[in-house]
């Protein structure tokens, strides 16, 4: 048994985190980015491609230098206490994921995105579709060899600026079958997007489309494992973010704790605040914890995989509508600002719940994956 | 016991009604359902229509121009606001200051300042909270200093709610400096107007402009504005906190906001099926309803208790403790029925006339914006944990 | 609207107070009146009615003094502030409220349990109903013109020392339908009876019997109508009983807190148990308020009248939690003791939610009544 | 990282275990799995067996006869205890006593009572708390008064767990009043059959006797009894309750506690389903599963730092904040499974040979007094609150 890291991921992780404290250091250079065209800054993205960050993301057999469950919960943790909006998720991750579980691995695809030369999305979300796996209107024909998509697709995280993107898309049977979806590589030129941020400061977009070309990559049985790794790996990624922005509520809560006075004591010294600040870090260590179990298990079968996600991303949910709403509380007016950082990670926090499946719906998947 | 209004009740809910029915325009009270800004004029709209009505200063004696209703009636009153859609009452004026003047007021400024305030000519604002003195006032910075005709004013004051549309503001300065700090505290009226007073906008996190800081550089303050006895504003400032606030638990909000939760749970799906039909979701919120419920009696209680000239004490704090929780659950579990739709914010979608297509749903649009913006009614007017710490002093003999 | 009590219902509340107060003056006078052969003091029930308090629970109409819900809930908020162990509930209540619903009310039995003559109880809950009031297994068949019962009753409160006992049975139907339930008269000699103690100290029987004889009260629509104003009537006083034993465990634990010295300085004074007080203290007043909501509406239509017993129940069931838990916990060590009565109020805080239905049973009751 | 147990863990896992099933007796795990009361001799012929074994002083170091187990090799010991129903190694001489004295005790005292521990000769009982010092050790009152060669003892101890088997007891006393409260306390050895000692029980809520007050009248106690230097016996207080506890969470009984609720809510029927089809309560099940398996790797983490000698500090106090959470939420859960079958209450149930027919399912019986039983372990051994004041002053720097 061992909880540390090993030598060459605490050497990724002291390189990540100088890169974002040294880019990210206060919360106005991120609301700089996130006005940029994109929705975050093009030229960091090219050099977290050059500090090999992104390919952090990716394992070795694909060109990457990491892409364990350990790898991914270290970069996004550290994503996590910068509030970085960079499309780590979209690209780095999500599409990642997807291009090498196929049975024939995009690899060409992947490097291009590694180098910070390629930006691709996930497109699965619908606007009726509450998380999950296997709802898809999208619907795909083959006309004459060609597959041709038609529909839209919600919520789609860096959506706008992609170049390319994945959409699944129904091949055949009801709305919510298991069985006929596909997953199809698309241009996002021939898209329609309508692009918008999000109240937490990222950027998505909504698409629509009518009759266009996608190039299939797999369908029905490995295409819906595929929608499920790529979920799942999504909400470990969310959940390892989540304890870097719990962890910075809680140290900016203390700070302002220590300094801020009233009745002529600084408030930290109340005790009903402080038996409150007790139990936000013990929460914090349970979310830590659930988290280190679900990077630990990500390799072993889809069940485990699965269980140990959805059990880290229900506590994510739970733990951190407390922090968000007690460091807000706690810190009392100065925290309804937007000025002030710990608004931000307090909607980031609170929106980590709204992707890739809340509380209640991993709270269901633990239920039927432990069988209870 | 009963627990039903009187046919008078009815009657007077009936009115109520039926006046806001005929003077509340329909594209104001359409802002008010959408959560879109509303301008200064939507405000003085509405108040300029009490004011005519007689019952902008609902809370004041007959004698003072008010209306005299007892507290049941301004219960009724404030609940048919809310269910109209109505802009709120900008309580600064009417509902806080009038009181003060009535109560410790000069004569000259009664006379001045109750008309105009009755007739809604001078936009009050209120000058409290400083950047460190939240809901400890007692550590005031602001400082008056007496210079024989006039008292000259530095400092900053903040969190002052649509101060940006403010004539005039309602300050506790320091006039002593030298005693206790709950000491040497006075109340003054100061011009905005005035040179030396600037008003920045505070962005709040759902990046909404309804707050600011107001600054204060030698601002000169005729004696005359000076309320009460000086140093003796504590006083003043405690009687304006403690004063009968029939709404202080927003029973009429939250009613408002559920049947909201209740409809977005019936639209939003999961799995194909009406959220509401989910077991767990709908316990939620059955279990809030309940507890809205008991709520509602519980204020009822106190208001009916109030009728009886028996001034609330602890009461007012568990009901504030209690209003902000509950309604800040129904703005959670909204927030919860949206699932991902939550995430769009379109800031566009809050300014008059917006008709573009929203993303999702209409009724998505401002529900995770209201959820962060409604963590601040447990901070405001004397966080949960400040009310925690009167309760505790007052009653339990401790 | 007023709140306010009339003044015959003060008296009565004053009255019934002071007779409490002077026998059930310490909790070890309750465990003597436990160790009785009926689990209560025979003596003491007589002085009940000599003064009036059963007649309280009982219409005019029937010869009784009171029976509205607001009398009902003066005199077990009181039952509860004295932790009362005699048979109010199941003679003075349950079986009053069934005799009294009738076509042909039962007014020379309900008269005989005013005088204290006569003990009843009702036998409706079995081992394998959760609460519900249409659950029965539990036979009856007419033979000769003689109703036969058949089965099993189980958590009888103080069925063996009733007279008689009004019994669920099933005339037609399946364990769970609604319709072919009757209400039988039976007399206890005929019953066999497993008297014990449930775990807050009081007096209860399993009931089983062969082919006993029955008298036919009513049955079908008529009976399940009954069988539910007559738990709710029941979930109705235990709400109240709730809100008295709260009461006595807040005031307890407050002359506690002031007492007790832990680091030089009364716990009282510590912020965080303060405010734990307040906590209390209003979720008291909460509870407090759903109870009377529900005994001012106890006489209008069923709908409104299950719809508020059931948010009170409910409620009482959330809030007795965390009384009954938060008095132990701020007590500390001497709550944990049997001679100290913070345990037996908080006794029976807890097991109040496992009769008459327990918090879930009532949230999803007051779901289905106003149709959430 | 790596949260897989090595071969050699695994093996010692295998080790433990199939030395329970052959040493065990069944009629002993059959009455820990049932919760009936353990005679004195049960307990023993548990410690006897581990003694023989050279298990009982798992916390020892290898010189002084302990086991030289590493954390995780202990975690493994106590998951296997607690699985295989196995009586709880009652602690006061091999885990609390032995530890201060292999530190703080004269080579007599080593060499006297650790091979005594060691043989299971003496049952020890812990004399800590009195009736005016809960969680507060420093405002003890008993006295031990210097009388040349021995000291006088007088006062009162209670929640003396299992007292009344005691031949031993450690307390701490007063040896000089003259000073602040957490000077002056010594760390005293006393015989149970000393004369003016006196055993009184004290009943519980659920009805048990396994605690005790303990009574002091002029007790002669020889000055070789005394542990370490006079007045010091504050610091191996804190040494004994800060001592390493790789079971603080209590995670192996509270597994043991869920899968019993499992098993539960499958039996127990709501509308003529198995409780655990039950959305909601399956709901309140899974997420205290989720718990505790965070809780595990929580306390993992803690062990695992604790086999590279890392001294848990905080996380020792978060653990038993978290540990008596979720066993009592268990017990909870279990309580509210039964429905009305919580309400029998049978004490000779409890009793060895009790052979009658229970009142419901057996498993019903002990719940409800196991769930009132369970509110003491939030009290006990430094209560939560008394957690929380530690870790903030520990760790908030405030």
């Amino acid at each position: 048994m061992d909880f540390s890291l090993s030598e060459e991921r605490k050497m990724l992780q002291e390189t990540v985190a100088r890169f974002f404290e040294n880019n990210y250091k206060d919360i106005k250079k991120r609301g700089e980015y996130l006005k940029m065209t994109d929705g975050f800054s093009r030229e960091f993205w090219k050099e977290s491609s050059n500090l090999g960050v992104i390919s952090g993301l990716v394992s070795p057999a694909f060109g990457g230098l990491g892409g364990s469950g350990e790898d991914i919960c270290i970069i996004f943790e550290l994503i996590g206490k910068s509030l970085c909006i960079e499309p780590f998720l979209s690209s780095g991750l999500l599409s990642n994921t997807i291009l090498s579980s196929l049975n024939n691995p995009k690899t060409d695809l992947i490097n291009q995105i590694i180098e910070g030369k390629l930006l691709m999305s996930f497109a699965h979300m619908e606007m009726n579709n509450r998380y999950e796996d296997h709802f898809v209107e999208t619907k795909a024909k083959l006309e004459k060899e060609t597959w041709k998509l038609n529909g839209s697709k919600s919520f789609v995280i860096n959506g706008d600026s992609a170049d390319k993107v994945i959409i699944s898309a129904r091949i055949e049977g009801k709305v919510n079958d298991k069985n006929g979806i596909g997953l199809f590589l698309v241009d996002n030129n021939n898209i329609n997007n309508r692009p918008y941020n999000t109240i937490d400061g990222y950027r998505s977009t909504e698409m629509s489309f009518e009759n266009i070309n996608g190039e299939l990559l797999c369908k029905d049985d490995q295409a819906l494992e595929c929608v499920i790794k790529t979920n799942s790996a999504g909400a470990l990624a969310l959940s390892a973010e989540a304890v870097g922005i719990m962890q910075i509520c809680f140290d900016l809560t203390l700070d302002y704790l220590k300094t801020r006075k009233q009745f002529g004591k600084s408030i930290g010294t109340f005790q009903s605040i402080q038996h409150r600040m007790v139990d936000m870090m013990l929460e914090i260590e349970q979310v830590r914890s659930a988290v280190m179990l679900a990077s630990s298990t990500f390799e072993l079968n889809s069940t485990t995989r699965d269980k140990n996600v959805s059990a880290a991303k229900n506590l994510v949910g739970r733990v951190g509508k407390l922090i968000a709403e007690e460091s807000i509380q706690l810190h009392g007016g100065i925290a309804m600002t937007w000025e002030y950082s710990v608004a931000h990670y307090a909607k980031r926090l609170i929106m980590i719940d709204h992707l890739m499946g809340d509380a209640d719906y991993h709270r269901d998947r633990f239920k039927l994956l432990s069988s209870i | 016991m009963n627990f039903e209004y009187s046919k008078k009740d009815e009657n007077f809910r009936i009115e109520v009604r039926e006046w806001l029915r005929e003077t509340l325009p329909h594209y104001l009270s359409e802002k008010v359902k959408k959560y879109q800004r509303l301008t200064k004029e939507d405000y003085e709209l509405f108040m300029n229509n009490l004011s005519k009505k007689g019952w902008l200063a609902w809370h004041w004696p007959v004698e003072y121009g008010g209306t005299g209703w007892n507290a049941i009636e301004k219960h009724i009153f404030e609940e048919e606001i809310v269910k109209a859609s109505a802009p709120r009452i900008v309580p600064f004026g009417v509902n806080m200051l009038g009181p003060v003047l009535i109560e410790f007021g000069s004569e000259e400024q009664k006379n001045y300042y109750l008309p105009r305030i009755l007739n809604n000519e001078d936009w009050w604002a209120q000058g409290y909270s400083e950047p460190g003195a939240g809901s400890d006032l007692a550590s005031l910075k602001t400082t008056a200093i007496d210079k024989g005709d006039h008292y000259l004013v530095n400092g900053q004051k903040t969190w002052t709610t649509l101060g940006h549309h403010a004539d005039m503001i309602f300050c506790l300065v320091k006039t002593d400096l030298n005693v206790k700090p709950q000491l040497g505290i006075s109340f003054l009226l100061i011009d905005m107007k005035s040179p030396g007073v600037e008003v920045k906008p505070i962005i709040t996190l759902d990046g909404e402009h309804e707050v600011n800081e107001v600054w204060f550089t030698d601002v000169k303050v005729p004696k005359k504005n000076l309320v009460g006895k000086e140093n003796e504003g504590w006083t003043y400032a405690k009687y304006l906190l403690t004063f009968e606030r029939t709404g202080i638990a927003g029973v009429p909000n939250s009613k408002s906001a559920l049947n909201h939760l209740k409809m977005v749970s019936r639209k939003s799906m999961k799995n194909g099926k009406p959220l509401i039909d989910d077991p767990i979701f709908s316990s939620e919120v059955a279990e809030l309803e309940i507890d809205l419920l008991a709520m509602e009696i519980f204020n009822l209680r106190t208001v009916s208790a109030a009728t009886e000239g028996k001034a609330p004490g602890m009461e007012s704090s568990l009901l504030k403790i209690k209003g902000t929780l509950v309604r800040q659950k129904t703005t959670e579990l909204l927030r919860k029925a949206l699932g991902p739709q939550a995430l769009p914010y379109l800031p566009e979608q809050f300014d008059e006339g917006w008709n573009e297509m929203p993303i999702g749903p209409e009724y998505a649009g401002p529900i995770a914006k209201q959820y962060f913006n409604m963590r601040k009614i447990s901070i405001y007017g004397g966080s949960n944990e400040i009310q925690k710490n009167i309760v505790a002093k007052a009653s339990f003999g401790l």
